[in-house]
């Protein structure tokens, strides 16, 4: 297994490394490379519909490649998750003796449903002001963050977290197969409408697709955590 | 209302500041947290506040803002100066008084 | 940009530069985190000021919000796990 | 019902400061945001069990105003005082940490008062336990316990009990 895991990483490095050499020989004059920023920034608007263009290339432009992103998160997921189990003994141990103090318990408990709604408002509007899937996220997943953090009972359904996760995944993917049976013929292709810009309904799929990996990151994020505190509380209670 | 938002710029750069020196000024951690806390709180929302006098259309966010600092600032406040007083970080030597020490040496 | 906002703008400046000072000189763990703290509420509000020098876009207060939220989850996490390993 | 009166709160408050973000009324908005806060405010019943501390009559509400000028004033004080012995070249501070007593029952009270404590001047509150709390002073006056709640608690404890349990 170990072996075979080697041999992958090694290969994938190879790949990209004669990736990465052909792309710098193989281009013709620097400056059509450099072209590239200016064509993005001028046919965006027009192409995505989306008022950040960062956001458009990072949903349509490449987005293949944050679907890319998405699993390599999976991926650490799970392999923070084993190390999880690997740490039962001894690393978070003195954290569980202390419950944080009632400032820190009622005031993250206070303060999350309002964090929460700070992060669903910076993922719906990744297409118009700074943000997106990604930030908005990590903060939904650290508000929980704290809360788990500052109590010793807090159950966290994991059976609806891990639906959650699998569905967004597949609904990534599935957006792309619509894309690719529709008359663009391309994965990902943009198809629902453009919408008025600048406004909340724009840019075509880009909110949903950036919904999507929203709830993705969160709830794997929320899925580390909850591992990585049961592995603590674990090793409490062994303790005892 | 610009000369307002510029007054209250000045008023909460000026809070910042002495905020800084109470940082570098103060004995031990916390009283540095006091002089952090509150200074910075107050100099923030000031600050805020004019900015959004200057800017109008930012003005709801900015009271937001100003909600979350007032509510966030002292919770962070109280977890630092909480757990520095658990991990066993000493009060400055000219502290005349400490109730929860006695409290837990009686226990 | 007024005479009042240069002059705030360096008050706001020398606020970090003394915060810098704290966060660097320590001497316990609490005081450099303290001064994280007391740093991100700095940037939060010259994130806000900057956003009405720079023309009156409401682009820089959304940064401003969430450098205000993640500042405050971090100093909160740090804390926690500043006891724990004490 | 507690836990209705305080899942009224939590949505009355996640509404407004959905408006406030948002600082938009377009259709798409709104709903966009009720969707967000009905989502939220069912997954977090913790959260709402801690708001159910709200009063919700008219006489708190017409306290509330009332409360955040007295807190707004006490913040203003505090500035002026922490100014005042920075500035001093003599550092004018006799710090320690006293045990006061508080009334109020419900934990968002408690965490108010102690938000509250923690901007006023002089104060820092670093625990609660049960019905007391522990305060660092910066200018700590007597010795006597009961003194020492009257001059920090008392203030803020008279206006808090009409808003919240």
């Amino acid at each position: 297994m170990r072996k075979l895991i080697g041999i992958l990483l090694i290969g994938g490095f190879a790949f990209y490394l004669i990736t990465v050499g052909m792309g710098l020989f193989s281009a013709e004059s620097r400056s059509e490379l450099d072209s590239v920023g200016s064509e993005i920034l001028a046919t965006s608007p027009d192409l995505s519909g989306a008022a950040n263009t960062v956001t458009a290339v990072v949903v349509q432009y490449r987005g293949f490649d944050t679907l890319g992103e998405v699993t390599v998160l999976f991926a650490s997921a799970l392999g923070v998750s084993m190390l999880a189990m690997a740490i039962r003994d001894g690393l978070l141990q003195d954290l569980f003796d202390d419950d944080g103090g009632f400032v820190l318990q009622a005031g993250s408990l206070a303060l999350l449903p309002f964090i929460v709604l700070v992060g669903i408002y910076i993922v719906l509007h990744g297409h118009l002001s700074p943000g997106g899937g990604f930030p908005g996220g990590v903060i939904i997943a650290t508000a929980v963050f704290v809360v788990i953090l500052t109590s010793k009972t807090l159950s966290i359904p994991r059976g609806l977290i891990n639906v959650l996760e699998t569905l967004a995944g597949l609904g990534f993917l599935a957006i792309g197969f619509v894309g690719l049976y529709s008359p663009a013929q391309s994965f990902l292709a943009n198809i629902l409408p453009k919408g008025e810009f600048g406004s909340l309904l724009s840019a075509g799929f880009i909110p949903v697709i950036y919904a999507i990996v929203a709830i993705k990151v969160a709830s794997e994020l929320i899925n580390i955590i909850s591992k990585l505190t049961a592995a603590g509380s674990a090793s409490r209670e062994a303790a005892e | 209302m610009v000369i307002l938002g510029n007054i209250l710029i000045f008023i909460g750069s000026l809070f910042l500041a002495l905020g800084g020196l109470g940082l570098i000024r103060m004995p031990d951690v916390y009283n540095r947290l006091q002089a952090g806390t509150k200074a910075t709180t107050l100099g923030a929302m000031s600050v805020i506040l004019g900015s959004a006098f200057l800017a109008p259309e930012m003005l709801t966010k900015a009271v937001l803002l100003i909600v979350f600092i007032a509510m966030a600032n002292p919770v962070s406040s109280s977890t630092i100066g909480r757990s520095a007083y658990k991990g066993g970080v000493p009060l400055a030597s000219r502290s005349v008084r400490d109730d929860w020490a006695k409290e837990e040496a009686t226990e | 940009m007024t005479p009042i906002i240069i002059v705030s703008l360096v008050l706001i400046g020398l606020s970090a530069l003394l915060t810098v000072i704290r966060l660097l000189a320590g001497p316990t763990p609490f005081d450099r985190l303290m001064a994280s703290d007391t740093l991100t509420v700095i940037a939060t509000a010259f994130l806000v000021l900057f956003s009405v020098i720079s023309g009156g876009t409401d682009l820089y207060i959304d940064v401003a919000i969430v450098y205000a939220v993640i500042g405050f989850i971090g100093v909160v996490t740090i804390a926690r796990f500043l006891k724990g390993g004490k | 019902m507690r836990n209705w009166k305080g899942t009224f709160a939590l949505l009355f408050l996640l509404a407004a400061s959905w408006l406030l973000i948002v600082s938009s009324v377009a259709l798409v908005e709104l709903i966009a945001g009720a969707v967000a806060i009905v989502v939220i405010v069912l997954l977090t019943h913790r959260s709402r069990d801690l708001f159910g501390g709200l009063r919700l009559s008219l006489k708190a509400l017409l306290f509330t105003p009332i409360y955040l000028m007295v807190f707004l004033w006490q913040l203003i004080r505090s500035n002026l005082d922490i100014a005042r012995r920075v500035l001093t070249p003599s550092l004018p501070i006799n710090p320690g940490i006293v045990k006061v007593q508080t009334q109020l029952q419900s934990p968002l009270g408690k965490l108010i008062l102690a938000n509250s404590i923690t901007l006023t001047p002089g104060t820092l509150t670093l625990d609660i336990e049960g019905s007391s709390l522990y305060v660092h002073w910066v200018d700590v006056k007597g010795t006597d316990a009961d003194a020492a709640t009257q001059s920090i608690v008392a203030g803020f404890e008279r206006t808090l009990m009409e808003v919240v349990e």
